[in-house]
């Protein structure tokens, strides 16, 4: 192993945010090493990581090492976890992924119900969502968008690694395609 | 409370748990969802039917329904109306229409509601998974240099000049301008001369040597002032045919008033 | 290597201060575990990182992950952040530019103002100005001049590359000049 991967692989490591790919190419190249090596390093480092507790990761458009999720249920009483979001929150949050930029008015009138502006607070308040510009109509009402730390928070590399609006009710009709077949659903309300 | 499965043998409604929806629409989605069938083939007509019963039975024990929920019911109830004229009728575009777009919002809040399940279940960062607890910061800022141009010096070299050029020749500015007190003398220089003249203007009272615009407009007010005041007290009256057309003086008809004017 | 050592190496890197030994032991303890198998598990921990950019350290109040000391300098950039003179500071410099070499109550005198001791310290401490001996007058105070470190500061070849005072002055007195018309002046003796 490089003095170079190793040095890489600390820059990773001692950073609490993801570390970008300019950085890390930037970093090769001031250290006399072609920046094409960097996909190799990177292999590497990961490589080296198998077993451990931690795994380096793609999030954000950059590498951060994070703990494995099969451990989360054994960490949880070590580290502080943040309030979990409320499912109209995370239902407002999908739909300006889906549809950003987009204004207050479209994410109440997908979901047909009111937004609360506790959720928006919420999602603000967890830097999740940014604004971006304002719509050209009366009013001039905010842009909503999805924010780098939405993406950090969820693991995404970028917004292409979210399933695509078509698949996304594949899942759903295929899982209850049984139900048809006189199978019980067992839907949230409990079973009938 | 549980509605008993419909009558007639078709789908059972869902348990009524109005706490569980927030809104029409997804009160809507879920009863579509017990149909149990693609969304793209439901029935807006059944749905609706379910969705109207859903909400009046539930309206006879919450009375607090939101608005919009009935808002929603009322548009329903429309629909099922245009929906169900009969077949020899020509087609309701209108309500075509409708029934499509209500069906396009449910497949589309069924999708929002797919991803959010599918962010739900995706391992959240520091609650799933946790990054780096202690940062390593290798960024060391170097405060010993000094950045200096010779323009910021002469530009503070001027400018300790100019205030103590400034300093230096600091005066006040005296006024003295054409005042009451000279207008007076010069309006009873007027009427006392021996040919009493008939209507003046005021402006013929401001002396020749106030030019500046400033000057001139200080006299002028000075010689409306003490028009004023003359005329106030009996020995001058004054005429102005228009607002801001010249202003007219003359004395008195009374003669009284220039051996008054004279005791001053 | 057992899902418990994955799950305190986890715990180690995530913790956001050094993680003690009874937090450790405790954390085997709710898991089953013995506390006395901690020593192994660190050494074992420990092992894994054999040849990594990071090592497992023991500091005063518990176990941290580190950057092998040899990389960080390496991943060290330095940050220059020059500093600016103040605005005093750099009054009072061009004040000793070109009145060199001048007395404290001289730069006063010229400035209008009391020269506060920070300013001239921080002069003093930047080299930008030394001291040219003595005026022989009551009190005997320093005469302050620019020093050699003023001109390459500065990038100046010597005093001379200065723009001269006549040059600099011409400007200000003539625009003054229209304001003295008609009007007595008030020298600093007082009016006349």
């Amino acid at each position: 192993m490089t003095v170079l991967s190793r040095a890489i692989e600390a820059m990773i490591f001692a950073s609490q945010e993801p570390v970008g790919e300019a950085s890390l190419r930037d970093f090769l190249e001031q250290n006399g090493a072609s920046p094409e090596d960097l996909p190799q390093m990177i292999a590497e480092i990961s490589a080296r990581y198998d077993g451990h507790g931690i795994e380096l990761v793609s999030v954000a458009k950059g590498w951060q090492f994070r703990t494995c999720v099969e451990l989360a249920s054994m960490l949880t009483t070590v580290v502080e976890r943040p309030r979990r979001l409320s499912r109209a929150a995370m239902e407002a949050l999908a739909v300006v992924a889906y549809h950003q930029p987009c204004t207050r008015a479209e994410i109440e009138t997908i979901r047909g119900v009111a937004l609360n502006q506790s959720v928006l607070d919420a999602l603000l308040g967890d830097d999740l969502i940014v604004p971006r510009g304002r719509k050209e109509v009366p009013g001039r009402p905010v842009l909503w968008g999805t924010s780098g730390k939405f993406l950090s928070a969820f693991g995404l590399v970028d917004l292409n690694a979210l399933p695509r609006r078509e698949e996304l009710l594949v899942e759903p009709v295929s899982a209850e395609a049984p139900d048809e077949d006189g199978i019980a659903p067992v839907s949230e309300d409990g079973p009938t | 409370m549980e509605m008993p499965g419909g009558g007639d043998g078709v789908i059972p409604a869902p348990h009524l748990c109005l706490d569980g929806f927030e809104g029409p629409l997804d009160l809507l989605l879920d009863l579509a969802r017990a149909q149990k069938v693609d969304l793209a083939r439901i029935s807006i007509l059944q749905l609706v039917e379910q969705y109207l019963t859903v909400v009046e039975q539930a309206r006879s024990i919450r009375l607090e329904l939101a608005a919009d929920w009935l808002v929603m019911a009322a548009w329903l109830a429309w629909l099922k109306s245009r929906l169900l004229l009969p077949a020899e009728n020509a087609p309701d575009d209108d309500a075509e229409e409708a029934a499509g777009l209500l069906h396009e919002r449910l497949i589309e809040l069924e999708r929002m509601r797919a991803a959010a399940l599918w962010l739900a279940t995706q391992p959240r960062l520091r609650d799933d998974v946790h990054a780096r607890g202690m940062e390593e910061n290798f960024r060391e800022i170097d405060r010993t240099g000094l950045r200096v141009e010779v323009s910021a010096l002469i530009g503070a070299y001027l400018s300790v000049m100019r205030r103590r050029n400034r300093r230096r020749h600091y005066a006040p500015v005296r006024l003295r301008y054409w005042t009451v007190t000279d207008a007076v003398a010069a309006l009873r220089r007027l009427l006392n001369a021996p040919s009493a003249p008939g209507w003046q203007s005021l402006t013929a009272l401001v002396p020749a040597t106030e030019t500046t615009q400033q000057a001139w407009r200080a006299a002028m007010a000075g010689a409306l002032v003490a028009g004023l005041e003359m005329a106030k007290e009996g020995s001058v009256e004054l005429r102005q045919e228009t607002p801001f057309a010249a202003i007219l003086l003359r004395a008195a008809e009374t003669t009284t008033a220039i051996p008054h004017g004279e005791e001053i």
